[in-house]
């Protein structure tokens, strides 16, 4: 929770930044609608976070989005009574496609950054194989009601959240973040790490396709509505100070990156910064944001010579 | 006496299944396998203009590639060339302004614009200790900010003199592939011939034991960034002169970030570094290359190229990732 | 040619040379002997650049010298080997050889020349396996360490110093190392040999350094001195150190095991009791941490039987109640970023069983870790309390064996009495406890029975309170007799 | 990409570009229509009071954009029934030295299939290419929306043995030497977007952006109070095609007594249009009027007023059956002009004409009419997918429904 501050501390002057231009933010509803267009990108932060803090990448989540909405359109097609059965088949989709990028990287030992970019083009391009190009078909009310009620996608954020807070606070998460520190002690503690980390990567797919029904759910069908999420999730994952390579950051700050990055959109827009130059000031942000975390990381640091020392001799 | 030659015999066999070889087979069976489809369908597949689009296809893909192959081999990667390219398509365009006088001056900018951004990547990445993915995503927003601000659209104009390195060729050899040919060898030379290639190996492979060795390390990744980005630079070039204008999106329509990175993984580099060279990254390119114009022959549609291309580069890495395993195996 | 006089170092305080003296004439084998800690590692860690030291001078052919990083001390010509290898595996042998001083010509890396003066070095010394293209991480250890050597010679070092080489090595490989110090004797160089193994201190020294305890014993002509005399002069101290009583009943047979063997190890019976502490012996490269591992499922056993089951994974061996607290706490022990607690609760949670957070502290408080705050990141601990926080990791799941790896490497004085204060109360409380040590005087003081390891076999097992003098001897073979 | 329409080239200026186009000096940052601009045109309009409409681009020209007003009224020639066959005043040009004897084999250099309205049109021509028994072959390669593959893709293509090469260039300048070099070799057929040069046989295209943008202004000139708010959502800016849409438009808000409280782009993104339109209603209290330059964040759009709870004002969207039904289900105050797929049929019609020496038009505009409330019901589909194009001209074609995604019945 400690480390989670700084960005907790940005969150909030961002937050009372887009207050003072905008009144109507701290209304209950003016604040819920931002949570709820925060909602997918946070969600895929925290699946993006569980798969970074292992030593990972998952470059596949923003075409799996897109697969998501795509495939629920085509196989719901306007049927509301498909519904439900369509949206179980939508987290199985997500869970098998992150079980596969799992098992790619941990048993075939492909780097996760080629498993996910070749994932990435599977996907998108096994979709609209599969559709002939566009989307077909259409969701129903009942989909569409997640994404499009304020309640519903809040609600969904929190179960989101909570759930994946306690996640991490249970065994698993906690010698996930084991593995991601150091897995050969990880391993000679009992873990199975190859397993651990398949888990990660499935619970990445199945956090895509939260986001996918929330994304589809909000604005309907749309052949790119994935588009750069899996840039977006880890830029919001590094925003909280979680640190490629694995072993450190908490999920809670990742998911505050994601709050902070769609803040800092809604606050660029607000402040009239041309639609172009607000991907400068993203860059300038991230930059800054990971090399201040470096920088201040030898005097962190300095006490463990003192370990060192020891064994020296 | 009998060991020895058992050794150089598995030593032999080793250089063969290395992964260059690899994907130079690979290639050479994808142009036969492509072959025999087009003649099943009933075309020709080795054609002057296929041999030739091929070449073209690829030019510009595989400057950038060689570019990477640099930034992969030395443990870091640049995730900025795209926009980079689409920058320097527009600075060539826009300063030559279809005068054959500015042709010099252009070039000129686009280097200096390419060793910039370079030295940005680099310093980041080395002084500041930022991850290369993040420090290179991190510039590749910044220039895609101000693309979007400065230009909304094709801009500048290149001159007619200009476009013959695009356009020309010497028999089936198109000038860009000379181009490339060109770039690739500069960056073989560098690599197998000078002290600078060996420091990027080292690097690349350990960083520790390149320090231990006196190597200043973080000159060499701050001057592999350099190099990535010029090659990036240079490729813009090239496009600009095929697309006679500037093109804000010519970079990041050709996806040339991450498919250069795949080109370069799919040549077998390690994505972790030290390990690879120009030849497979050459190797990598034309494979895609082929496999595109194999596509295009007979037709098959985008989203299912898309398909195999995601199956080739993650079963090529798995490939060579047993490999190496199985050879290296005996070290830990 | 080299001369170091009144060498003296400490770490934040800690004093682990003083006053040591050292004098190398040209093609000498100049063996340096002791105990693990007594401080060889660190004097070459000086000559090597690595470490400044803190008193005393280094003459090189009476120069006064002062090397401030690796790459003075070789300019100086000073080579070091060290057990891990300095090489890049993708690299071929040359390029490995001649990294980051490649020769120019014209401006460019003359390969020729490295491949032609790789060649030739690698034919002085007699080796023929392979050739200077060769990658080498397609060469066996043996054959690194020749490129390692082959390296020392481009840089035409005269002093080669060699950290355990034989370590690592098989039997019939290190005839060819053998081979390789005589050739560098014959070129005149000096070789400063570091080793456990007395056998080779014979074989090929001209003159031996015993250190102890962070001073200088003596230097003798090999010549002069038996093996005997050797071991006296490395271990003959008094036994100072407090250790706790011993126990005095032996209970039931937690953990048996009859023929095992694998890669490393062969014919290995061995029997832990509940109640008793086996201490296991044996120089580097004998096979100790093999065993550990082998016993716990982490490197298994292939061969022979073992009760109550012999682990194929270190789940088997968890869920069968072996516990291993390795030798090296920081790259297999800790996940060092994480606090405390989490690194406590890592066996639990791994095995799936229900964590307590709440006995958390408890267990802290009966480590004896100081002060037991678990929200504290584990890599700002003291290495003795990280070592209590690894045997806090075991002792949640009440394991009813546990081995030791060496327990107590790089803990201060006051940790080490905690931790073997530990040891035996899980002796008492019925845990069966193994416990590999360099450090005699441990060995000695906590074990009921030592088992002695050589080249991956039981050596020998002798009862609790036996000599330095007689471990040593099992431990490294026979040599005078 | 949606936004890869055609060139607008007005007959008006296509001569001067003929004549000075391919060495002008200066920096030609968008068309033969600029060239075309030393009428010294392209500042009447943004002189025009403005109304938060911002400056008016430096795409618009304005002899195009009067050529294309008037166009709207002008009777096209051709069957009644096919709008695809008809032209707008068609300056016919001899094809008799392209005649030749079928069959015939042709090929097409598509930019790209990567959204709906490629995919529709794309559907069609093949289904128009099915129906000739005089065409062998239809050769097709897709760039991908590469520009640089598009130009491999044309020279490649020539070696197929081509009678007649059709073209939908990726962008209008950067394809301009490519379709150069091919017109020397084979006929060419340009369409959707123009290229910077007259080579081709014929440039076939709607009537264009501004008549596009201009309908869509106009109804709300027509529907909204004088001083109501409009917000205008834009793709993305720099795409000429688009750019000419919302000139067009400035053109018609600027004269009116409208107030433009926003310009904003939705990068085609339906979330994001909603997240817009969703924050003008929270800052301005309500909006009277949405413009939009394409339809495919106007369900979306429609949408935010009532997640908001509030009724859709006047707005415009496109022929995509999603927004047909959402303005039929909802009684929306509506308009959908269009920019019909129909016209993926004519280049095939086209090259054929050219092939047995058939006179056909230089500049082919084909009419493109506007869904207004009263035909609403003549283009709603309820049996075709969402994304679907009413304007296909697909319906009577064979394999109807199912080929287009559509259900039978």
């Amino acid at each position: 929770m400690k480390r989670a501050l700084p960005i907790l501390a940005v969150l909030a002057v961002l937050l009372a930044a887009i207050a003072i231009v905008n009144p109507f933010f701290l209304e209950p509803a003016g604040f819920l609608s931002f949570v709820r267009r925060a909602a997918p990108l946070v969600i895929l932060a925290a699946g993006q976070y569980l798969v970074i803090v292992a030593g990972e990448f998952d470059l596949s989540v923003g075409s799996l989005v897109t697969v998501e909405v795509v495939v629920a359109a085509r196989l719901i097609d306007g049927d509301e009574a498909a519904t439900w059965a369509v949206l179980a088949l939508l987290i199985v989709l997500g869970l098998f496609v992150g079980l596969v990028n799992g098992a790619v990287t941990t048993l075939l030992r492909v780097p996760s950054f080629i498993t996910t970019l070749g994932m990435m083009l599977v996907l998108s391009g096994a979709v609209f194989l599969w559709t002939g190009g566009a989307p077909r078909g259409a969701l129903s009310q009942a989909f569409r009601m997640f994404g499009r009620q304020t309640g519903w996608a809040v609600l969904i954020l929190v179960v989101v959240a909570v759930a994946v807070v306690l996640l991490m606070r249970a065994n698993f998460g906690r010698t996930l973040i084991a593995i991601g520190d150091n897995e050969r002690a990880a391993a000679l503690s009992g873990v199975r790490v190859t397993r651990v980390r398949i888990i990660a990567f499935a619970l990445s797919g199945v956090s895509a396709a939260v986001a996918g029904i929330l994304l589809g759910g909000f604005a309907g069908v749309s052949a790119q509505v994935g588009q750069g999420l899996e840039f977006q999730a880890i830029t919001a994952v590094v925003l909280g100070g979680v640190v490629l390579g694995g072993g450190r950051g908490t999920v809670i700050a990742a998911m505050a990156g994601a709050f902070t990055l769609e803040a800092l959109f809604t606050l660029l827009n607000l402040y009239g910064v041309s639609g172009a130059l607000k991907f400068t000031v993203q860059g300038v942000v991230l930059i800054a944001a990971v090399a201040a975390g470096a920088i201040r990381l030898p005097f962190l640091d300095a006490p463990k010579l003192k370990g060192d020392a020891h064994a020296v001799s | 006496m009998s060991q020895n030659v058992l050794a150089d015999s598995r030593a032999r066999f080793a250089a063969l299944v290395n992964p260059t070889s690899v994907v130079f087979l690979a290639l050479a069976a994808v142009i036969l396998v492509g072959w025999a489809l087009v003649a099943v369908d009933g075309g020709q597949f080795l054609t002057m203009e296929t041999v030739v689009g091929v070449q073209q296809r690829s030019a510009a893909l595989g400057i950038v590639a060689v570019g990477q192959t640099l930034a992969i081999l030395a443990g870091s990667l640049d995730l900025s060339v795209a926009y980079l390219i689409s920058l320097a398509s527009l600075v060539a365009a826009v300063t030559m302004a279809g005068q054959d006088s500015n042709i010099v001056l252009a070039v000129g900018a686009v280097m200096g614009v390419s060793a910039l951004v370079g030295l940005v990547n680099g310093l980041m990445i080395s002084k500041l200790r930022v991850h290369a993915f993040i420090a290179t995503l991190g510039v590749s927003l910044i220039i895609k900010g101000i693309l979007g601000d400065l230009y909304d659209g094709p801009a500048g104009r290149v001159p007619e003199s200009f476009q013959h390195l695009g356009y020309d060729r010497l028999g089936p050899v198109p000038v860009s592939a000379l181009l490339w040919a060109a770039v690739a060898l500069v960056a073989w030379f560098l690599l197998r011939r000078t002290k600078y290639g060996y420091r990027v190996y080292a690097v690349g492979g350990d960083v520790e034991v390149a320090r231990l060795s006196g190597i200043r390390t973080d000159r060499v990744i701050i001057i592999t960034h350099v190099l990535c980005s010029l090659c990036a630079g240079i490729a813009g070039l090239l496009l600009a002169s095929r697309l006679g204008a500037g093109a804000p999106t010519v970079g990041t329509d050709g996806g040339y970030d991450l498919e250069s990175i795949a080109a370069v993984v799919l040549g077998g580099a390690a994505l972790a570094g030290g390990r690879g060279g120009v030849a497979g990254t050459v190797g990598g390119v034309l494979l895609l290359a082929v496999l595109d114009s194999v596509f295009n022959q007979l037709e098959v549609n985008s989203f299912f190229k898309d398909v195999v291309r995601g199956v080739v580069i993650v079963v090529a890495v798995a490939v060579y990732a047993r490999r190496t395993g199985l050879v290296g195996r005996r070290r830990t | 040619m080299l001369t170091m006089t009144g060498i003296g170092k400490s770490f934040f305080g800690v004093r682990v040379l003083s006053g040591v003296d050292l004098a190398v004439v040209p093609g000498e084998v100049h063996a340096i002997v002791g105990e693990n800690g007594a401080g060889k590692s660190t004097l070459m860690k000086i000559l090597a650049g690595v470490h400044a030291h803190d008193e005393g001078t280094i003459e090189i052919d009476g120069r006064r010298v002062s090397f401030g990083h690796p790459l003075d001390a070789q300019r100086a010509g000073v080579a070091i080997i060290y057990q891990e290898f300095n090489l890049l595996p993708e690299r071929t042998v040359s390029e490995n050889v001649f990294l980051g001083r490649e020769p120019i010509r014209r401006g460019l890396v003359d390969r020729t020349a490295m491949d032609t003066a790789t060649a030739r070095l690698l034919a002085e010394l007699g080796e023929a396996s392979f050739g200077p293209r060769r990658l080498v991480k397609r060469l066996s250890v043996a054959q690194q360490q020749v490129v390692e050597i082959v390296k020392a010679l481009s840089l035409d070092a005269r002093i080669v110093v060699m950290d355990e080489p034989t370590a690592a090595l098989a039997e019939h490989e290190v005839e060819l190392l053998y081979r390789l110090v005589r050739r560098l004797q014959e070129r005149g160089i000096a070789v400063l040999y570091i080793s456990h193994r007395l056998r080779e201190v014979f074989d090929l020294s001209d003159h031996v350094t015993v250190i102890k305890d962070g001073r200088l014993v003596t230097t003798v002509a090999t010549e002069d001195v038996t093996s005997e005399d050797l071991v006296r002069l490395m271990v003959g101290r008094d036994l100072n150190g407090y250790f706790p009583p011993r126990s005095t009943s032996v209970g039931e047979t937690r953990l048996q095991v009859t023929g095992g063997g694998n890669d490393r190890l062969h014919d290995i019976d061995l029997k832990l009791n509940a109640g008793e502490i086996v201490g296991i012996a044996g120089l580097q490269g004998s096979g100790r941490s093999e065993l550990a591992k082998a016993l716990f499922g982490a490197d298994p056993f292939t061969r022979g039987e073992m009760t109550p089951v012999r682990p194929r994974s270190v789940r088997e061996g968890i869920r069968a109640g072996v516990g291993l607290v390795t030798e090296d706490r920081k790259s297999e022990g800790l996940a060092l970023r994480q606090s405390v607690r989490d690194n406590a609760l890592l066996v639990t949670r791994a095995m799936g069983r229900g964590a307590r957070r709440s006995g958390v502290r408890e267990l802290l408080e009966r480590v004896r870790l100081k002060p037991p705050r678990e929200e504290q990141e584990v890599r700002y601990l003291s290495g003795g309390n990280q070592q209590k926080v690894v045997l806090a990791k075991w002792m949640t799941v009440a394991p009813k064996v546990l081995l030791f790896d060496e327990p107590t490497r790089g803990v201060d004085v006051g940790a080490k009495a905690a931790i073997h204060d530990l040891m035996r109360e899980l002796a008492e409380d019925g845990v069966a406890i193994m416990m590999i040590s360099s450090e005699l005087p441990e060995l000695i003081g906590m074990s009921d029975r030592i088992v002695v390891l050589r080249e991956g076999r039981i050596a020998g097992t002798l009862p609790s309170g036996s000599a330095e003098e007689a471990i040593m001897s099992l431990a490294a073979g026979e040599v005078s007799s | 990409m949606r936004f890869h329409r055609p060139l607008i080239l007005a007959a008006a200026t296509l001569t001067v570009f003929a004549v000075g186009g391919c060495t002008s000096d200066k920096p030609s940052t968008t068309t033969a229509a600029d060239t075309g601009a030393d009428t010294a045109a392209t500042t009447a309009a943004s002189t025009a009071p403005a109304s938060g409409t911002g400056e008016q681009s430096k795409f618009f020209v304005q002899a195009d954009y009067d050529a294309q007003l008037a166009m709207r009224s002008q009777t096209a020639e051709g069957p009644a029934d096919k709008p695809w066959e008809q032209a707008i005043a068609p300056q016919m040009v001899s094809t008799a030295e392209y005649k030749k004897d079928g069959p015939y084999n042709l090929c097409f250099s598509n930019a790209a299939v990567d959204n709906p309205w490629r995919q529709v049109g794309w559907k069609t021509m093949q289904a128009e290419a099915a129906l000739h028994k005089e065409i062998s072959k239809l050769t097709a390669l897709d760039a991908e929306g590469k520009d640089d593959k598009q130009i491999s893709d044309i020279a490649e293509l020539q070696a197929k043995g081509c009678d007649a090469l059709i073209v939908s260039p990726n962008t209008t300048a950067t394809l301009t030497p490519a379709v150069k070099g091919a017109c020397g070799k084979v006929p060419v057929i340009v369409f959707d977007r123009g290229v910077e040069t007259d080579c081709p046989v014929t440039f076939i295209k709607p009537i264009g952006g501004y008549a596009f943008g201009a309908d869509a202004a106009d109804f709300l000139v027509e529907k909204v109070p004088a001083g109501g708010k409009i917000l205008a959502l834009r793709i993305s800016p720099g795409v000429d095609v688009l750019e000419t849409r919302w000139s067009a438009a400035k053109a018609a808000f600027d004269s009116s007594g409208l107030q433009v409280v926003g310009v904003e782009f939705t990068d085609g993104d339906a979330a994001k249009a909603k997240g817009i339109v969703n924050d003008y209603i929270q800052r301005n209290g309500k909006l009277d009027g949405v413009w939009m330059d394409s339809g495919a964040t106007s369900v979306a759009v429609a949408e935010a007023f009532e997640d908001a709870g509030m009724p859709v004002p006047p707005m415009t969207g496109e022929d995509q059956q999603d927004f047909l039904r959402k303005w039929k289900d909802d009684g929306l105050t509506a308009v959908a002009p269009t920019y019909p797929t129909y016209q993926w049929r004519t280049p095939i019609i086209a090259a054929l004409k050219i092939l047995k020496g058939e006179e056909v038009p230089k500049v082919w505009n084909l009419p493109q009419p506007k869904i207004t409330a009263e035909t609403l019901d003549r283009y709603l589909q309820p049996n075709m997918p969402p994304l679907h194009y009413a304007l296909c001209g697909c319906e009577g074609m064979p394999g109807f429904p199912e080929k287009w995604g559509g259900k039978k019945g």
